[in-house]
């Protein structure tokens, strides 16, 4: 692998006395979807809280092609084309699916409040552009039953697609999903494992999945982290990983 | 003819809004001193059918418009949450919802809510005795629990009211599998001690492992149900609900088969 | 779409010019002397007059007995026949709630069925209608003690201004009072356009007669608690103060005074007072401490002749009204409007014009001893009465009020002149 | 320094008001969500009916606080029967109008009862005092005072320790928890509502017992309260005490030294130094000082 | 356009109805319904002052389209980003102290002093920003709420400007060029200032609210609207939500001064007790009983709150144990019982439709889209 789209070193996150993220680092090269595993609170979604500006490290760096990312706010590093899906559904619920797709065009788009408000020129043009890219994603993930519909209706795996939609509708480098598949049956994470994989090969775009189930990651993901309370136990290529003693250990338990 | 069982659902629908159909003609017993599982993706309808029996359908504009919910041979169907613990069913929600800024002891005393002052003791004590931890921690505040141990709160809370039948919606979820065992235990030992159980799981293999009658509900309604054991061999609902076993042979996720649509995506 | 649009709005606006505007439909305004004809509000037999007056809220407990007071007056006169012993009054009567915008609403809805308005009570509701009085040239009787009115043509004031009351007072102190201009004469006035009226006089006062106000304190409608203010009061040395204020802040004014044990010579502007404080906790330390500077003369005082007639007509017409400053003022209101209303009869036009006309020819009004004599006429030879009454706490009289000295006006109240306000 | 013991006095009083007003807003806004607007109406409501006690129907002045916080509850408690009730789970601001229009309800009826005129509410304070070395108190004050602790008090030994305060907790917490434990919101939320009706009419009695006795625009003061209440943090009743005191205190010390320090900002400066103090102490702590921060997660 | 919705070219030329571009999709006023209903009501408020020529109900009419306008301002900062403010008032306050001075002591134009008193209020809107950063729900409200109080104290004090408690008068004349809507002469027709007013203020509520149904429609909108649903996944996918909060203070409270400055205009004197607590609170309930987050909500809030007073006094006198005089007998009076009504009117309409007059209008118009098939 050349050099890497994403370069994160020593990533170190403490809320109060608890250690969320204990010297994380890993790269992610372009194109490659890279896997993060582990058991609940093992601090995966706090990697991504990382990645975005939600949550500001007290320790490392974040570099996404060559720029810096940590320290920024999360509207820039949307900008700089990093996008997210979230574990508990972060669609706004009141706003109908074409609406939440166009929020995701948001960074692309420049109208502002006062030319908002003229409907004039760029204002009307750029609607109608960026609409137009929204409707292939629309059709991307076959959303066209559900445009109209706001996002709070939306039966509960039509919403994940819708903000994998979203998502995708940023024009993102980095796309970082959170538990894609959770709550979900076989035939709905089929469904999605379809689209992801569909989405991976129509566009160059790195992921980041955080993945409870196990199966899912070990089919798709070209390399996966191991985390177990914030500290990184074993990375590498899915097999490796899921033979690693430790892994088993910790995350499977007894039980595997 | 057996006993009467302590929970029969029988036809029941449920709406939400007024508008949204959830329930579609559901029925359900779970026989006396026995633990039932019931299965499903989600939004199947599962905890809407927790909601059902416990009246907490009113915090979610959900009301009942068809069918009875008998516990013990009395209607209680649309009763108030605080009769239907009265009468002996007590619910762990899913997400187990402790009082997070309450002690250990305020949020088992908030569990025996329904109960006589006098008979307070003895019921914390039984608790405690279960979980010996709850006891050690008994002045701690709820919210410093660790995800397993909340979990005990959650269950222990709830047996302060002494229920005939418990709900559990999703114990496992979010646990490690190490906990998810414990948490297997700790049912199987509360159901010894003469509780009913309906415990509402998406980890299929540990419901049923206990269980001795399972219910697979898909979009509000019974689709298939018998024995645990028959369940658990049933090719279907393995492919469905249970995902792979280790020799099932399933295909790979990276090859679900897709087809091409019309359009190209171009970026 | 758009030169759809345009086409419809070009049809409806000669719809429009079809339709005509509103303009003044013309009623006969009745020429030269004679019967007055027809008019907007006069239909030949009877006069209708507006009240707009805040009848719900907290400003009701003044706009209530005001209006009672305009009725009861109107009732008597019916009783006798009426204006000019033909025409009977009737009032219309609306509830600004003590809002402009109610108040400009209210204004609309009934100027067209009123020759006049008998009151208008509060100075932001009076200025908010103000321009539309000008422009539909009506007469209105504004049921407020403020300088502003006097030279205003369309309104029609009573009484002297709470300025004159309180130069009135600081005359009192250095005559009878016995008091010296070297006392530490203080004011504690309401932060608003009442208060500061007072002030003016005091300002006025102490210009004329050469003292200097060694403290003011100001305070909001509505406070709870006066003890900064006391203590201030106190800390400064007053001697005398002089209150503006309603009763009921005026009640725990006093009360925390006497609390403070702090007892200097009160002098309370006339709206200060009202009959229930005598019969409250806070009447020892005021008979003590307080004098009321107002107008007239006692409740129920039979050597006036129109104080015998005001309760006379109160008993009869309003059995249980309660003696009352606000009653009286409306009473009195109604008095000069129904002076208006005659000399408009006289002249043989109830029009808006004539009602104006009327005012502008009125000579003086008296009111038997209610109030001072108004000298009305043009504005700018009006000149409001000068005189006032100083008063002392006494539970035992019908108001809790008796005369200490009566009907008096200085010599400075006279100087006093009114301008008028850029508005 | 007898000025400043006398205002600070005079803070106190003031400020216990202000805490008993606030705890109010304080318990319906920590079990129900709802701001409550018409909290000066039931305060208003509160002082009037212990005005017909004590004077209509000559009860001692000490039972007819306790009949009139008893009758205040009971109209609390109703109100939320009868409306507040058919509200749950509907969107919150809407439940916020539904008491202010509860306020315009409430004052316009208060003023049919008992008409527009200031009333003297026979009571044994009145205007006395007492000296404590060489301090001269208002009697008034000091039964404020002290019965605001002792409701304090009062208070937290109820939430803290009766079942009914668990569940308070409990559903303040978590309503729906709070239901599967068998607790009954319905009982919850009119408990609550009874108890802030019951402190505001303690506040609007104590208040109309001093010498101003008593007008419709006593509900005025519930709006001085709401710096109180969100000062101290919106979901602490130890907040709104506290909270209460200090504006209490800022108010009255402000007001004392008027002519020194503050000519310069404007005569009455002192009734806005309670909002200027707000403002200020929540940039520094947007949930107020003893205030839990609400956490979002995404 | 690279339209995906049928572009039935292969079966000839597509329905009128049909949309056939996202062009087409955007359009406000679309579909033939639509632009009956925006002709009709056109053409209601352009005749409508000939017809009521009453100056009863049109001054009620005016002040409620004066409401319609400021309440469109609140609900672009409440119903659409979720701040609450209960500050309304001292922005219209400030906007028509602006109006005093620019339209009436400097004597410029109606274009000139309303669009100066917008940009007061922009500016004061804009000096609320920080604690829309760092405060949230109520918190916020009641610091507006201290503005109020802040506001009226300087009010009071400023009296160069605001004539302190006297208040002062507002000259700004409805003139522009050589038309002036106080006194309108056309086609040799004169019509009364009241009629005048009407066509203007109602003129600018089309507008406003035109202009804000444009800005809630388009990207910023979509901006705000995710702020109040979720400020902090706005974040994460891209939408400044600070900025956002900060702008919609600024356009609301610069909205909220045009409507201060014609309420000046209009009642031509203006004091310090035109900015209470109570005028915030007229506001929060208009948009609430219009509907929060409807454009179209807040101008039939403001009919239904500014007229239904008119309404129930009109008829309220005719309840027998009703006095309809100051002292006359019966239980009540007509005033306070109609405070009352009113009050109890609110609390019932929000009993039974929670989601405002829009709910009931969306319902209605839902009903007839389905119709026949009701269900």
């Amino acid at each position: 692998m050349t050099e890497p789209l994403l370069d994160v070193w020593d990533l170190t996150l403490r809320f109060g006395g608890v250690t969320a993220l204990n010297g994380v680092s890993f790269t992610v090269g372009r194109g490659e979807l890279f896997a993060v595993i582990g058991p609940n609170g093992a601090g995966k979604t706090s990697i991504f809280n990382c990645l975005n500006g939600v949550y500001r490290p007290q320790r490392g760096t974040i570099t996404l092609a060559g720029q810096r990312v940590n320290g920024r706010s999360p509207a820039t590093i949307a900008g700089m084309g990093v996008a997210r899906t979230f574990q508990n559904l972060g669609l706004f619920e009141q706003l109908t699916l074409i609406e939440n797709l166009m929020l995701g065009r948001h960074h692309l788009m420049r109208t502002g409040m006062l030319a908002g408000m003229a409907w004039w020129g760029r204002a009307k043009r750029e609607e109608v552009d960026h609409r137009a890219a929204c409707e292939e994603i629309v059709e991307l993930l076959e959303l066209e039953p559900y445009r109209r519909i706001p996002a709070g209706l939306l039966p509960y795996g039509v919403a994940k697609r819708a903000e994998l939609g979203r998502a995708l509708a940023m024009s993102p480098t980095l796309l970082l999903l959170d538990e894609p598949v959770a709550g979900m049956n076989v035939e709905e994470t089929e469904d999605m494992a379809r689209y992801l994989v569909e989405v991976r090969r129509e566009l160059d775009l790195a992921m980041i999945l955080v993945e409870h189930d196990t199966r899912l990651v070990m089919d798709l993901a070209d390399r996966v982290l191991a985390l177990d309370f914030g500290t990184p136990i074993a990375m590498g290529t899915p097999e490796e990983v899921q033979h690693d003693p430790k892994v088993v250990e910790a995350y499977l338990g007894g039980a595997a | 003819m057996a006993t009467v069982p302590v929970l029969s659902v029988n036809n029941l629908e449920v709406v939400y809004d007024d508008v949204v159909l959830v329930l579609r003609g559901l029925s359900l017993d779970v026989p006396d001193g026995s633990i039932v599982a019931l299965l499903g993706a989600n939004g199947a309808g599962k905890t809407t059918l927790l909601r059902a029996v416990t009246g907490l359908l009113v915090a979610h504009r959900g009301k009942i418009t068809k069918g009875t919910v008998t516990v013990g041979g009395d209607d209680l169907t649309g009763a108030d949450p605080a009769d239907v613990v009265r009468r002996g069913v007590a619910q762990v929600m899913e997400g187990r919802r402790i009082f997070a800024e309450m002690s250990v002891e305020d949020n088992l005393r908030a569990g025996g809510h329904s109960r006589k002052r006098a008979e307070y003791r003895e019921d914390v004590t039984r608790v405690y005795d279960l979980f010996p931890l709850l006891a050690q921690r008994r002045r701690g505040t709820a919210g410093y629990l660790s995800g397993g141990e909340q979990q005990m709160l959650a269950i222990g809370r709830a047996l302060m009211a002494r229920p005939k039948l418990l709900l559990l919606d999703e114990p496992s979820l979010g646990l490690a599998p190490r906990l998810v065992e414990q948490v297997r235990d700790i049912v199987v030992q509360i159901n010894g001690q003469g509780t009913s159980v309906l415990l509402v799981e998406q980890n299929a293999v540990m419901a049923l492992s206990i269980a001795s009658y399972g219910y697979v509900l898909e979009v509000g309604k019974v689709v298939r149900d018998g024995p645990a054991a028959e369940l658990l061999d049933d090719e279907d609902i393995r492919e469905f609900y249970l995902g792979s076993t280790p020799d099932s042979g399933r295909r790979s996720f990276a090859e679900v088969k897709s087809y091409r649509r019309k359009k190209r995506w171009s970026a | 779409m758009t030169r759809k649009i345009a086409a419809l709005a070009l049809g409806l606006t000669l719809v429009l010019a079809a339709c005509g505007g509103a303009g003044e439909d013309d009623d006969g305004g009745g020429g030269s002397a004679g019967a007055p004809g027809n008019t907007a509000g006069f239909d030949g037999k009877t006069i209708k007059l507006g009240v707009l007056t805040p009848l719900s809220g907290t400003v009701a407990v003044i706009g209530q007995p005001l209006t009672a007071g305009n009725e009861v007056w109107f009732e008597a006169l019916n009783a006798k026949g009426g204006v000019a012993g033909k025409y009977k009054v009737e009032l219309v009567q609306e509830d600004t709630q003590y809002k402009t915008d109610i108040a400009v609403q209210k204004y609309n809805k009934i100027k067209s069925d009123v020759v006049a308005f008998t009151q208008v009570l509060g100075t932001a509701p009076t200025l908010a209608v103000l321009p539309q009085l000008k422009t539909d040239k009506i007469l209105a009787a504004p049921a407020s003690l403020d300088a502003l009115w006097v030279r205003e043509e369309n309104l029609l004031p009573v009484g002297g201004p709470y300025q004159v009351q309180a130069i009135n007072a600081m005359e009192y102190h250095f005559t009878d009072g016995g008091g010296t201009t070297s006392d530490r004469i203080c004011t504690m006035i309401q932060d608003d356009v009442y208060g500061e009226a007072g002030q003016q006089g005091i300002d006025f006062a102490a210009e004329k007669y050469g003292f200097t106000v060694t403290n003011t304190q100001k305070f909001k409608v509505g406070t709870e608690n006066y003890a900064g203010q006391i203590g201030a009061l106190a800390g400064a040395g007053c001697q005398v103060v002089f209150l503006v204020a309603t009763p009921s802040d005026a009640a725990k004014i006093w009360g925390t005074a006497a609390q403070a044990r702090f007892a200097p010579q009160w002098f309370g502007q006339s709206p200060s007072y009202t009959g229930a404080l005598a019969k409250s906790a806070v009447a020892p330390y005021m008979q003590q401490s307080v004098l009321i500077v107002s107008e007239g003369t006692e409740w129920g005082d039979n050597s006036v002749p129109g104080m015998t007639q005001m309760v006379a007509d109160a008993t009869q017409y309003a059995s249980d009204q309660e003696p009352d400053y606000y009653f009286a003022f409306g009473y009195n209101q109604a008095r000069a409007m129904t002076a208006v209303l005659e000399k408009a009869v006289e002249l043989g036009d109830l029009s808006r014009e004539g009602i104006l006309r009327a005012s502008n020819e009125l000579d003086t009004v008296t009111f038997d001893g209610l109030t001072g004599d108004y000298r009305y006429g043009a504005t700018e030879d009006r000149n409001p009465p000068r005189s006032s009454t100083v008063f002392k706490v006494d539970p035992s009289k019908p108001f809790g009020l008796a005369k200490v000295k009566y009907n008096f006006s200085s010599d400075a109240a006279k100087e006093f002149e009114f301008k008028k306000a850029d508005l | 320094m007898t000025t400043f013991l006398t205002n600070v006095f005079a803070g106190l009083a003031l400020g216990s008001t202000y805490a008993l007003v606030a705890l109010g807003f304080v318990v319906i806004y920590k079990s129900t969500g709802v701001i409550n607007f018409a909290q000066g109406g039931l305060l208003a409501l509160g002082a009037y009916l212990g005005y017909t006690f004590a004077d209509n129907l000559a009860i001692a002045f000490a039972v007819s606080i306790l009949l009139a916080c008893a009758a205040a509850a009971i109209v609390g408690a109703s109100v939320e029967r009868l409306v507040l009730r058919r509200m749950v789970g509907q969107p919150p601001f809407a439940v916020i109008m539904i008491t202010i229009g509860l306020l315009f309800v409430i004052e316009p009826l208060i003023t049919a009862i008992w008409g527009f005129d200031n009333l003297p509410l026979a009571n044994p304070w009145n205007i006395q005092t007492v000296e404590v070395g060489g301090l001269v108190l208002g009697v008034r004050d000091l039964w404020t005072i002290g019965i605001t602790a002792a409701v304090v008090v009062a208070f937290f030994l109820f939430f803290r320790y009766t079942r009914m305060g668990l569940a308070m907790r409990a559903t303040a917490f978590d309503p729906e928890a709070a239901l599967a434990q068998g607790i009954s919101a319905r009982r919850v939320y009119a408990t609550s509502w009874a108890i802030a009706a019951a402190l505001a009419a303690l506040a609007g009695i104590t208040l109309a017992a001093g010498p101003g006795g008593l007008s419709p625009s006593i509900s005025f003061i519930a709006l001085a309260a709401f710096p109180a209440m969100i000062l101290g943090g919106l979901d602490s009743p130890a907040g709104a005490v506290l909270g209460g005191v200090i504006i209490g205190l800022a108010e009255a010390l402000t007001r004392g030294y008027q002519d020194q320090l503050f000519s310069w900002a404007g005569a009455n400066v002192s009734l806005i130094v309670p909002y200027l103090l707000m403002i200020v102490i929540l940039l520094i702590r947007p949930y107020g000082l003893l205030g839990t921060k609400d956490v979002r997660r995404i | 356009m690279s339209g995906a919705r049928g572009t039935n070219r292969a079966q000839g030329k597509p329905h009128r109805n049909l949309v056939r571009s996202y062009e087409q999709d955007l359009r406000l006023f679309g579909s033939p319904m639509s632009k009956v209903g925006l002709g009709l009501m056109l053409a209601t408020l352009l005749v409508l002052p000939t017809v009521v020529r009453d100056d009863f109900w049109l001054s009620v009419l005016i002040y409620s389209g004066i409401t319609a306008i400021g309440a469109i301002g609140l609900n672009l900062l409440t119903g659409y980003c979720g701040q609450i403010s209960l500050g309304h008032a001292f922005f219209i306050g400030a906007g028509a102290y602006a109006a005093a001075v620019v339209g009436g002591d400097l004597g410029l134009p109606l274009p000139v002093w309303l669009l100066a008193s917008a940009a007061i209020g922009a500016v004061l809107g804009g000096l609320i920003g920080p604690f829309a950063l760092r405060l949230r729900g109520h918190y916020l409200a009641i610091v507006t709420l201290g503005l109020i109080f802040i506001g009226e104290h300087l009010w009071r004090n400023l009296r160069d400007v605001t004539g302190g408690n006297n208040g002062t008068s507002v000259g700004a004349e409805a003139t522009v060029g050589p038309v002036d809507l106080g006194a309108l002469e056309l086609a040799g027709e004169n019509y009364s200032r009241n009629q005048g007013y009407f066509w203007l203020v109602w003129a600018l509520v089309a507008i406003i609210a035109l202009l804000a149904k444009n800005l809630v429609r388009t990207r910023p909108g979509r901006a705000l609207r995710a702020v109040r649903d979720h400020d902090q996944a706005a974040e994460v996918i891209g939408v400044r939500a600070g900025r956002y909060k900060i702008g919609a203070f600024v356009v609301s409270s610069a909205i909220a001064a045009m409507a201060g400055a014609l309420f000046g205009s209009y009642q031509q004197h203006v004091s310090p007790d035109d900015w209470t607590l109570l005028l915030s609170i007229q506001y929060i309930a208009i948009i609430i009983v219009g509907g929060l987050g409807t454009i179209f909500g807040a101008i039939l809030g403001a009919i239904f709150v500014g007229a239904l007073p008119a309404l129930i006094d009109e008829y309220s006198s005719a309840i027998p144990g009703v006095a309809t005089e100051a002292g006359g007998d019966g239980f009540i009076s007509v005033f306070a019982l109609n405070q009352a009504i009113f009050g109890l009117l609110i609390v019932l309409f929000l009993v039974f439709e929670p989601r405002g007059l829009a709910g009931i209008w969306f319902r209605v118009k839902a009903y007839f889209k389905a119709w026949p098939f009701s269900y």
